[in-house]
């Protein structure tokens, strides 16, 4: 085996060359053992400077490669590359820096020189010791999991099987649709959102590609991009949507009423029910914990009345195992929890009430079809008070964050409820006014203009009940004066939360959370769709409060997203990765509890790298007590000899 | 009071029974007063055991070899192997549980509650008795020992001669035991981390004199290693060659393997080795003080683990050889863990 | 004390060849002095090679008494030292102190029939002692050379084994089957068995693996040869050469010193401990 | 040459001999080792043995041969390190001690001479101190043929007569010394001779310990090298060095290559003591052990004293001092195992 | 001018923060003491303390270890090891009486250039009184 290593030393111009006397340091390294050639060039990284590498790597039969030049995060793929196409291993070729870390730090060109000559010897020393790796190559299972049954998971999920991959589409709930199937009107446009949404939900029921898995949770995940395999729950609803006919018999003889989850409370539901007529699935279900019994004897009118037998009190709940490749979370958000806002009466008073509920009172199916009434006591209500930031951009008692799509659906609020009652007053208190986007702040002004909304600018302190009117303290800050409103309803703009059980998810598919409990993207501003696990994206408001065109575009593009991973047959992963020397290790598991990855394991009592999800970070190699594991190409050999280096002479 | 025959009934009930294939306990020596390590393998032997303040050693080192030998063996015993501990020893099965070096299966313990005392400190005792030979060392009733020289018996309090690991105990009571003897009661005990302050409280250049002078003493025989229950690494960083060598390694393996430390007993090289063993003990130490009892330099090592031992719990509230099913000292973390030191 | 014993004559490599590739290679090497000296040595000596800065490895001299010109070793690549000297190039300047041990009684052994066997490296140590034998062709009766390796690869001094086929008898062997190969297949202990050695007025030497070694000794006793007719090499860890630093020994005997060369009457009473 | 040298001359005579280096033991916590002295005053010939023998001295356990480094001219270059020269002179060696020298001479000389050894060895000047009480619990030196006060290898042996010394020149560098400063000694009278051998006889009681037909045991060690015996004794062996590197007989090193600089390449040769207890001594570089446990290594120390040493140099490579016994960290007591030795039954 | 001492530090950095810290100081031309001598790891958890030890066996004046800020970590949570054995390498070197300006953590990530730069000027600055390291470095 020999060593026979080649130094290309850049002058970058004068960007290197104007602090570092480039000659020397290219004439000390030719002395370095291992090392048999050494030159220098202007630009290395222009064509003529890659040839001269190449042909120095034939002249002079070289075997490994180090190019002195900027720093390696834009030149060592293309040196890398280069010395491929010149017959070599990309590992052989590695990076001094003496750009970036030397020549534009440093003035005095004698110490400036020095350390690019420490710099590329100990480089030198790395390189010497690199093994030739080629990448490690996954076969994809060419099917998505789309977590998520709401705008974002349904887009996500129709682009994918529009573009001719298989998706399972696992909702939680009994239907598809998420919250935007509860909204009466979508801002800034006014349009009907069941009116636009349902033909995108019946497209998924329909599509050859969608395996639709709704009442079902996601349990497990193991694997990695390209082979993740999922445990998901299905949830018995104990009616065969196959034989049910939807003719409403057993609601009507069913004994038991409870909230209405889809109404938010403003009405109720038996314990046999469809969660609302457009369901997707459309079928009934019967809700196990309201339901007095599954014994015939308990109740079972239900079953007696149903007569396709579609009732089957025997249904179990299944585990249902998939392959997939790629994994999109559009796992949603939910409103922040009344109990945390007492001070608005919230969840006291009847008439208060939280933006859903209000989308559920202006919406034609809605509980009062449409039309206006307090809850309490079904009067229109005259004065209307809207209170923005309920919960939000408040760090020291609740969410430090903006929940961002209040301003404008409480404009829509406002806007909406005098288009309803074109004598009542709205008014809205707010901290200000965010309304970035197309057409957004031309619907304020709208709802301002033409529909005489008042705004007032500052918070409000307490809301309670005084004879049959919600009395609301706040403080208009622009006047600086104390107001008092005797309003006749209070709708609470409240903060977007991640959704319930976003956290557990989280936990299930290793991906990480934001500070605020959202999940984390791998970079805020180049990979927003991306979650730090390679192979699972994140769509929708799981990951940050959106609204509907953001959630859409973040869907369609994280299923983009996993197409191109979906439409690879293999994928590589850098092999650079950690490696076990099973002669020292005594299967302590010290690494594969410091793994992030979960990429180590015990097998017969040594530990064992999955070279797949390995990222190759080597905090396993520092804590191993036994050196027994260490990152390819940056063994602590490799280090030994670069501080050596660094120190010698 | 722990009684000896209380234990011999029991070895010997285990060893005919079959239950263990030996006992690892304490006898006496042939060359003065010290116990000695006794391996009992037939319930004839068993006469042999003895328990008294001698009785120093961690005997869970012997674990270490008996799971090497076992692995050469082609048709080994798989019965268990009995074991006396005290409770400082007791810490050290648990690490090595929770280091999943053996199984819990394997080992059958006798573990003996120190109670009120603990084992005596050879050198301590050698100056209280001004150089005198003492002939037996024995428990009493009370917190005292009863000595037996040439010139008849007499009572120390425990308290003069214990091993200052055991003024600084906090587990005089085997946390895993299959049988126990004596009982578990409160102790009276010092600052656990007093002895500590003696080296704390001297100036930064007074503490390098003194570990200077200390560790320049090392004559690298490696005792302390050989003797702690910890170290079982098949290869020690300084090792010359590669040990875990099969027909598979390489010559560049055995070319490459890093010389962290040279063998030369030189400060810089001392000073590498006894870092690395504190490092890699941190987390894993239980105080046992085998390290510092057994240096023929009289290095005093415990300091180094001790120190590392205190940081543990002070920075990470972080005790060792107590919870088998714990993740170790650095393969865990916390949020909240200190940065005061990070700029 | 006119010289010190532990420092090393500076030599320049001023040959390398490569006798065996693959994952256990082999080079020989050939040096000379940089300043004249009296280097002399018997066949079956060895060596202290020094790679400066890695450590010194005990090296069987695999060149003739004979030969004047260059003093040659054939190396297995095996640890830190070799290693590095599998990694040196021509010129590059090594160190050597030496020659250690006792050398094989070719003076004894004149007029004798001289049955070389050797596996692997273990030719090395043999090549010397033929060599001369070659050399002093009429000293001696009949040579045969039995010699073994894993594939037909891993034999060493290849060319020069043709070159020798065409003066003494040699037997090839291989342990196994390989397309092309037609001679023996099977372990060097089978070869001597098949090819059956007279032990009238011969003496075998036999170098190669312990193992190897063990069952060769097995064969000859088999085919009639006496203790004292079977000579072997002995291999331990060495650090001084000179039988000081202790380790190398088999009961009172340091194999540096006063080995490796054993006949089996001398080595049977030894303790195994090599 | 005998003399008397009164306490009060003591340190007049060693004030005269400030052109040696001078070492003697000296307490430091509660350990006594062989240091250099600067003040004659501070020497108390009175102590316990100390840990380490004056084998420390003549053969450290760090010893730098050469030093090498590259050079244009023939791409290496090396030059010899011998020690530095500059005589001197060991007080109050314990006679175990220097006899321990004796032996290892043995090893050092012949074919191939010890430059290193020898040459601390020939400028260094040995007074040894009569054992009036043995100096440790574990003191056997009259079963392996030395006495309490042994004069081999001393240069000069001293007797402590409570406000006195004896002084037994034993050899010409002896004589030199005391001529040095003659003045401080006195010739000795008939008492002081009757003294010293009332004192020298008593010494020899005060031994406890001992190894009994200690003559029998090299042949019936030959024996044993294939039994049981061995894995029996070194169970509780925990493979330190110790033993050895305490050992004033155990002469075992390494040499080693100490890198300053790999590029360009510089650095030294040393020497280091090394052990037969550790398990790299004797481990092949393909993995293969001669000796692959510990009872192969325990057997090979009790051996080379008791067997091979005695084969190669007709005497026992064992000064009886006791050292290997109470620092053994497990108690293995090199007595008892050689008590069982000479009662194993084959 | 000449004669003044000029320490050897050796740092540490992991790629995806410090590193890229570092570069960010030079591509923003922000000068510092050529004192540093850098050793890009891929993370501050890969650090491992034989590397720390190794450094001030070779002669190295003060060793710099740098990671991302916590929870910025590229790998999820390498740091945080980091930040515990290092506490511990810390706290050990300062017991045997190393100065505790010779060896230094710090979080600098990606975009902090301007704290890179001023981590490295205190860190010269300080150990410069210090004078050379010769406690624990090999006597050559």
């Amino acid at each position: 085996m020999k060593k026979r290593t080649g130094v290309f030393v850049c002058h970058c111009g004068i960007n290197i060359a104007g602090t570092v006397d480039v000659k020397k340091v290219t004439e000390e390294l030719s002395k370095h053992p291992g090392v048999v050639h050494s030159e220098d060039y202007i630009y290395m990284c222009s064509d003529p400077g890659q040839n001269l590498i190449i042909d120095a790597i034939k002249e002079k039969n070289l075997d490994k490669v180090v190019v002195a030049c900027c720093s390696p995060t834009l030149h060592e793929t293309t040196f890398r590359n280069t010395i491929k196409s010149a017959g070599l291993n990309t590992f052989q070729c590695e990076i001094a820096n003496i750009r970036e870390q030397c020549s534009w730090v440093h003035k005095d060109m004698e110490k400036a020189t020095e350390k690019a000559i420490k710099i590329s010897k100990s480089t030198v020393e790395r390189v010497l010791r690199n093994e030739s790796l080629d990448p490690i190559s996954i076969p994809v299972t060419r099917r998505a999991l789309v977590i998520g049954g709401g705008i974002a998971g349904i887009q996500s999920a129709l682009d994918l099987a529009n573009s001719d991959f298989e998706v399972v589409l696992v909702e939680r709930s009994p239907s598809i649709g998420g919250h935007m199937i509860q909204l009466s009107e979508t801002f800034p446009t006014l349009d009907c959102s069941q009116c636009i949404l349902t033909p995108k939900m019946v497209e998924v029921s329909k599509h050859p590609n969608i395996k639709l898995m709704t009442f079902s949770e996601v349990q497990e995940i193991s694997g990695y991009i390209g082979n993740f395999k999922v445990k998901i729950l299905k949830k018995p609803t104990y009616v065969d949507p196959d034989k049910c006919t939807l003719c409403d018999e057993c609601t009507k003889v069913c004994p038991v009423v409870v909230p209405n989850e889809f109404d938010l409370g403003l009405t109720g539901r038996r314990a046999i029910y469809i969660p609302f007529p457009q369901a997707i699935p459309a079928t009934y279900i019967l809700d196990i914990n309201s339901c007095p019994g599954l014994l015939p004897i308990a109740c079972g009118k239900c079953a007696d009345v149903c007569e396709p037998n579609a009732i089957d009190f025997d249904m179990k709940p299944e585990i249902i195992e998939e392959e997939v490749g790629a994994i999109i979370v559009a796992s949603g958000y939910d409103q922040y929890d009344k109990e945390l806002m007492a001070e608005y009466g919230y969840g006291k008073y009847p008439d208060v009430l939280d933006g859903l509920q209000f989308e559920r009172l202006l919406s034609a199916s809605g509980p009062t079809m449409g039309k206006i009434l307090r809850p309490s006591d079904h009067k229109e209500p005259k004065e209307v008070v809207f209170i923005q930031c309920v919960g939000s951009r408040d760090p020291e008692l609740h969410c430090e964050y903006c929940s961002k799509i209040c301003c404008m659906y409480t404009a829509k609020h406002a806007m909406l409820y005098k288009h309803h009652v074109h004598d009542g007053q709205a008014y809205v208190f707010y901290i200000d006014i965010r309304s970035g986007g197309k057409g957004y702040e031309e619907f304020v002004q709208r709802a301002v203009e033409e529909d005489g909304v008042l705004y007032l600018r500052g918070k409000v302190s307490k809301v309670f009940e005084d004879k049959e009117k919600l009395k609301v303290w706040g403080i208009d800050t622009l006047i600086g004066k104390d107001i008092e409103i005797d309003a006749d309803m209070v709708v609470l703009a409240m903060a977007t939360r991640p959704s319930n059980g976003a956290e557990e998810l989280a936990r299930k598919l290793k991906i990480a959370l934001d500070k605020d409990g959202f999940l984390a993207e791998a970079h805020p501003k180049l990979r927003p769709v991306e979650s730090v696990t390679s192979g699972m994206f994140l769509a929708g408001a799981a990951q940050a409060p959106k609204d509907i065109p953001e959630a859409v575009a973040q869907a369609s593009g994280a299923a983009a997203k996993a197409i191109s991973i979906l439409c690879q047959e293999r994928l590589y992963h850098a092999p650079t990765v950690a490696n076990v020397n099973i002669n020292l290790c005594t299967g302590c598991g010290m690494c594969v509890d410091v793994c992030p990855y979960d990429a180590l394991s015990l097998k017969n009592g040594k530990a064992e790298v999955n070279e797949v999800l390995c990222e190759g970070c080597g905090t396993c190699s520092a804590t191993c007590l036994r050196a027994a594991i260490q990152v390819k190409n940056i063994t602590p050999l490799q280090v030994h000899e670069m501080i050596n280096a660094c120190l010698g002479g | 009071m722990v009684k000896v025959e209380d234990i011999k009934k029991e070895a010997k009930r285990i060893l005919k029974e079959g239950k263990v294939k030996y006992i690892i306990g304490y006898k006496k020596s042939t060359n003065g007063l010290m116990s000695v390590p006794a391996f009992i393998e037939s319930p004839e032997d068993v006469e042999n055991l003895i328990w008294d303040p001698t009785c120093v050693y961690n005997l869970t080192r012997f674990l270490v070899d008996e799971k090497r030998r076992k692995a050469r063996e082609k048709n080994p015993d798989e019965r268990p192997v009995g074991i006396v501990v005290k409770g400082c020893d007791s810490r050290a099965i648990i690490v090595l549980l929770q280091e999943k070096f053996i199984n819990r299966e394997n080992i059958y313990v006798l573990g003996i509650s120190c109670e009120t005392t603990g084992v005596l400190d050879e050198k301590k005792l050698l100056k209280k008795l001004n150089g005198k030979k003492a002939e037996k060392v024995e428990y009493d009733e009370k917190d005292n020992f009863i000595i037996t020289t040439l010139d008849g018996k007499s009572k120390v309090p425990a308290d003069e001669i214990l091993a200052e690991r055991c003024l600084e105990c906090r587990a005089n009571f085997p946390v895993i035991n299959d049988i126990l003897f004596g009982e578990k009661v409160d102790r009276k005990l010092d600052n656990r981390f007093k002895s500590l302050e003696k080296i704390e409280s001297l100036s930064k250049e007074k503490r390098w004199g003194f570990w200077k002078e200390q560790l320049d003493k090392c004559i690298r025989c490696y005792a302390c290693r050989s003797v702690c229950p910890m170290c079982y690494c098949d290869e020690c960083v300084v090792d010359t060659i590669n040990f875990a060598v099969t027909a598979d390694t390489t010559a560049e393996e055995k070319a490459q393997r890093i010389k962290w430390v040279e063998k030369s007993p030189t400060t810089s090289e001392n000073f590498v080795y006894h870092f690395v063993r504190a490092i890699h003990l941190a987390g894993r130490c239980i105080d046992c003080g085998e390290c510092e009892r057994v240096c023929p330099m009289d290095i005093p090592l415990r300091f180094l683990n001790k120190k590392m031992e205190k940081e543990a719990k002070e920075l990470f509230d972080y005790d060792a050889g107590f919870d088998p099913d714990q993740p170790s000292l650095v393969s865990c973390f916390k949020d909240e863990d200190p940065e005061d030191f990070i700029r | 004390m006119d010289y010190n014993v532990y420092i090393p004559k500076l030599a320049k490599i001023i040959e390398i060849k490569e006798e065996v590739g693959g994952s256990r290679p082999i080079k020989s090497f050939r040096t000379h002095f940089i300043n004249k000296n009296d280097f002399s040595h018997r066949c079956g000596q060895s060596a202290m090679i020094s790679v400066l800065g890695k450590g010194e490895s005990m090296i069987s001299i695999s060149s003739s008494p004979l030969v004047k010109d260059y003093l040659q070793f054939s190396i297995l690549k095996m640890g830190r030292v070799t290693t590095a000297l599998h990694e040196m190039q021509v010129g590059n300047v090594i160190g050597i102190r030496g020659p250690y041990g006792n050398g094989f009684p070719i003076e004894e052994w004149k007029g004798k029939n001289l049955v070389f066997i050797g596996g692997g490296i273990g030719l090395a140590p043999i090549w010397s002692v033929l060599n001369t034998a070659l050399g002093k062709r009429e000293d001696y009766g009949d040579l045969i050379l039995i010699y073994g390796a894993r594939t037909s690869k891993d034999l060493v001094f290849n060319d020069e084994l043709k070159e020798l086929k065409k003066k003494i008898t040699v037997f090839l062997s291989v342990d196994v089957e390989e397309e092309g190969w037609k001679e023996f297949v099977g372990f060097v202990p089978q070869n001597v068995t098949d090819k059956k050695p007279s032990p009238k007025n011969s003496i075998t030497v036999t170098c190669g693996p312990p193992i190897m070694i063990k069952f060769v000794i097995k064969a000859l006793k088999d085919l009639g040869f006496e203790d004292e007719q079977i000579y072997t090499t002995v291999e331990n860890k060495m650090k001084c050469g000179i039988g000081k630093c202790g380790r190398c020994n088999i009961g009172k005997h340091y194999v540096c010193k006063d080995g490796p060369v054993y006949s089996w009457a001398q080595l049977k009473n030894l303790p195994q401990e090599y | 040459m005998e003399k008397i040298l009164t306490k009060k001359s003591f340190s007049k005579w060693v004030k005269k001999l400030e052109s040696y280096k001078i070492y003697a033991p000296v307490k430091n916590d509660d350990l006594w080792n062989y240091e250099i002295i600067d003040i004659p005053e501070s020497i108390q010939p009175d102590y316990p043995n100390t840990v380490l023998s004056p084998k420390k001295i003549i053969f450290p356990q760090r010893e730098i041969f050469l030093e090498f480094k590259a050079s244009n001219e023939e791409g290496l270059e090396v030059k010899e390190i011998l020690p530095e020269e500059r005589p001197a002179i060991i007080f109050g060696v314990r006679p175990c001690d220097a006899r321990a020298l004796t032996l290892t001479d043995n090893v050092f000389k012949g074919d191939f001479e010890d430059p290193y050894y020898w040459k601390r060895r020939n400028q260094t000047i040995l007074i040894g101190l009569t054992c009036n009480i043995p100096p440790s619990f574990d003191c056997f030196c009259l079963s392996v043929g030395g006495s309490p006060h042994s004069k081999d290898g001393l240069d000069i042996l001293m007797t402590d007569l409570e406000d006195k010394y004896y002084i037994e020149s034993l050899t010409k560098k002896g004589n030199q010394l005391i001529n040095l400063a003659k003045d401080c000694f006195e010739e000795p009278k008939v008492m002081d001779k009757k003294d010293l051998e009332k004192i020298q006889a008593n010494s020899e009681i005060q031994i406890k310990r001992q190894i009994k037909d200690i003559k029998k045991i090299p042949k019936k060690l030959k024996g044993m090298f294939d039994t049981p015996f061995w894995d029996k004794e070194s169970l509780s062996c925990i493979q330190c060095g110790i033993c050895t590197y305490l050992c004033p007989t155990c002469h075992c090193f390494d040499i080693n290559d100490e890198v300053a600089s790999s590029a360009p390449l510089k650095g030294k040769r040393v020497r280091t003591w090394d052990n037969c207890q550790f398990p790299d001594f004797t481990m092949h570089s393909s993995g293969h052990n001669p000796r692959p446990d510990k009872a192969s290594r325990l057997r090979q120390r009790i051996l080379h004293k008791f067997q091979y040493f005695v084969e190669l140099y007709e005497n026992f490579q064992c000064v009886g001092c006791g050292r290997c016994i109470s620092k053994c960290p497990v108690g293995i007591d090199i007595i008892e195992v050689l008590d069982k030795v000479r009662d194993y039954g084959l | 001018m000449t004669d003044e001492f000029e320490p050897r530090i050796v740092a540490f950095l992991c790629k995806w923060c410090s590193s890229a810290g570092s570069d960010l100081a030079g591509v923003s031309r922000m000068e510092y003491p050529s004192n540093v001598l850098p050793i890009t790891v891929m993370c501050s958890g890969s650090v491992s303390p034989l590397y720390i030890f190794s450094a001030f066996n070779k002669g190295a004046d003060g060793v710099l270890v740098s990671g991302c800020h916590p929870g910025d970590c590229h790998y999820l949570k390498g740091n945080y090891y980091a930040r515990r054995r290092i506490a511990l390498v810390k706290k050990l070197l300062e017991f045997i009486g190393l100065e505790p300006q010779r060896f230094q953590m710090s979080w600098v990530s990606a975009a902090e250039g301007k704290k890179y730069t001023q981590v490295i000027k205190d860190f010269v600055k300080e150990i410069k009184p210090l004078g050379p390291q010769t406690k624990l470095r090999r006597n050559q």
